[in-house]
């Protein structure tokens, strides 16, 4: 999977295997990606352009920082494990006046909770979610399935086969990632100790004397 | 309907629990109900439609909330033997551990949402592949007849069941908290022991089921029933514990707006 | 979201009306082609850019001009009154057999439930195919809009002019039918009354039906 290939220097018409210019392969590329409607994966391109994968990669990574530097209207990104073509996020404004229906769905809090949840922990079962969420997410979870963001990825093998749900490529399309692995590290959102030291005073098991009046009920059996 | 912003949506108990304590650094011992009553119609005011989810959420944050202040009232009764507090000590562990790992994923959310407002903010190309490439294009409609798309059109235009109140809507069901426990105080003593399930089978409206276990939960903390909850979204029983009180002698706010 | 960085294909910087820099101007230009779907027509980028219909010609024709000149495997041209990008002649080989190898032919059951949807229900906007169908449908509308059956046939008189969605002449063809009066009728298929009514309070949008049979457009990609 390593990139075996020498870069080389600009400095006369770099050739890749097959003797195909450069030049050549990133101006196919460039076709390409104008004509997908999908993120287009290294291996394809490769197969097409019959190149190495590696190659293709560093080609469309070289490309994608030109037209960065070049400030274009357009970006190439790595987005589900291909490369695409989208707008510049600087370009928003002018944009959305222009795409009919401009209005993207919002994520609501409980929608992006489950979903770091079931990213994180995946698979999971809705029992497990529930259990870190305190609710029910079977609401939650048909919305984000709806939309194509969870699905059923495996069956727990043990008694009950509970369906078992992972993330999506739509996830990864709608989070803006390459793949999974691109998710930050959970260790880093580990609340702090200012955060456990407050949570554990406000769940203290000793009552506090001086507000003995709020029971004010009877014992809770006669 | 115009509310002033003051609380968060609350996604759930967890949720609660993490605002009150760490937001407001209230103790739990202290948390009054009717405040918190009073929070939630002013989310409910906020909600642009409120679908069943939020709803439920809401039953299970406030018997989340009974359960433990009857926990907490526990420890000030003098038949508590040492077991009985260890296992308080562990429940209470066992709680602070699952409002951490829930804090953990809030956050991750809240990640979440940046990068997909900045995600949000490309439109990628959709073009496709002009003349004369796009009649090359395997057809996604070969095979396809009329027939097909009716049944097509059958399965599509069948409404999935996804809940959803508008505003205007709730806003139009004139429930207030007192009607729900006269009505409460009538029916209870001549069921005893009935489900919630059961005791809100009747009503249409989320609204009114979600004013009714407020009435339930008033009357709880003023020692008229008991509330049980077998298992976490389990059926909760409501038990008639009997009244020396009348209705009249119960003094509560019309919750409503 | 400014970027007032020199741009490399210009000297000085010259500026346009209203003082917008033409650098910025060619990334809007960039962007907003980027995003389109159909060729745009020079007096709609006037307006969306709130300049002269001349300055955006010139600029269009400068970029096209400078995409020639750097080779690239796209080039904007003047199509039906209107810019587009489109893959590049040269790469006709390899366009090619990324349309016949690298793409996926299968309509989802998503896409069929929607296309139905919009066949049956025409005029219809974006925000009512999404209350009929609980899902957010952009995706699904982009992929039918792509392949050529679906297209914008009209807007809603409304506020928000929300683009009206209906079927091609394409579509027809494809189903071997001369008019949508040809289709089979959904008369079988009644909803109840309740199911009428919770529908209707979902969508926000109630089109005027003055336009009903408007699709002897062109499909998308012609």
């Amino acid at each position: 999977m390593e990139n075996q290939e020498i870069e080389q220097l600009q400095t006369s018409e770099p050739e890749s295997a097959a003797g195909v210019p450069e030049a050549d392969l990133v101006r196919a590329i460039e076709a390409i990606l104008m004509a997908a409607t999908e993120p287009v994966e290294p291996a394809l391109l490769a197969q097409l352009l019959e190149q190495p994968a590696a190659t293709l990669n560093r080609l469309c990574q070289r490309l994608a920082t030109s037209y960065e530097e070049e400030q274009r209207g357009f970006q190439m990104v790595r987005v589900a494990g291909g490369w695409r073509y989208q707008t510049h996020p600087d370009m928003v404004a002018q944009v959305e006046r222009f795409v009919l229906d401009g209005q993207r769905a919002r994520l609501s809090g409980a929608a992006l909770e489950t979903l770091a949840i079931v990213a994180y922990k995946q698979p999971i079962s809705r029992a497990q979610i529930a259990s870190i969420r305190g609710v029910d997410p079977d609401g939650v979870l048909r919305t984000l399935q709806s939309r194509g963001y969870v699905d059923h990825i495996a069956r727990d093998p043990g008694p009950g086969q509970a369906a078992l749900w992972g993330t999506t490529v739509r996830f990864l399309e709608k989070l803006g990632l390459d793949s999974l692995a691109d998710l930050p590290p959970l260790a880093g959102f580990v609340p702090g100790a200012d955060v456990v030291e407050a949570l554990e005073q406000g769940l203290r098991v000793v009552p506090v004397i001086e507000t003995p009046m709020d029971n004010d009920r009877p014992p809770a059996t006669a | 309907m115009s509310y002033e912003v003051t609380t968060p949506v609350f996604e759930g108990p967890f949720d609660l629990l993490l605002h009150l304590i760490l937001s407001e650094q209230v103790d739990i011992h202290e948390v009054s109900l009717a405040r918190i009553v009073d929070a939630f119609l002013v989310e409910l005011g906020r909600m642009e439609n409120v679908d069943l989810d939020v709803a439920t959420e809401f039953l299970l944050i406030a018997s989340t909330l009974v359960e433990l202040k009857a926990r907490r009232l526990l420890p000030g009764r003098e038949d508590m033997d040492l077991d009985e507090e260890l296992a308080l000590w562990e429940e209470r562990d066992l709680l602070l551990a699952r409002l951490l790992e829930c804090k953990t994923f809030k956050d991750v959310g809240q990640v979440f949402a940046r990068y997909s407002t900045l995600a949000d903010s490309s439109w990628p190309r959709a073009a496709g592949p002009e003349e004369p490439f796009a009649s090359m294009l395997p057809d996604l409609m070969d095979g396809m007849t009329p027939a097909k798309l009716l049944r097509a059109a059958e399965r599509g235009l069948t409404p999935k069941v996804v809940p959803k109140v508008e505003l205007y809507y709730v806003a139009a069901v004139r429930v207030s908290v007192a009607d729900a426990l006269e009505e409460l105080f009538d029916e209870l003593p001549r069921v005893g022991r009935i489900t919630f399930r059961r005791l809100t089978d009747g009503l249409v409206d989320r609204l009114e089921v979600v004013v009714r276990f407020l009435a339930l939960l008033e009357m709880y903390k003023q020692g008229y029933v008991e509330l049980e909850q077998a298992e976490r979204f389990g059926d909760i029983e409501v038990i008639w514990l009997g009244a020396e009180v009348g209705a009249s002698g119960v003094s509560i706010d019309d919750y409503e707006g």
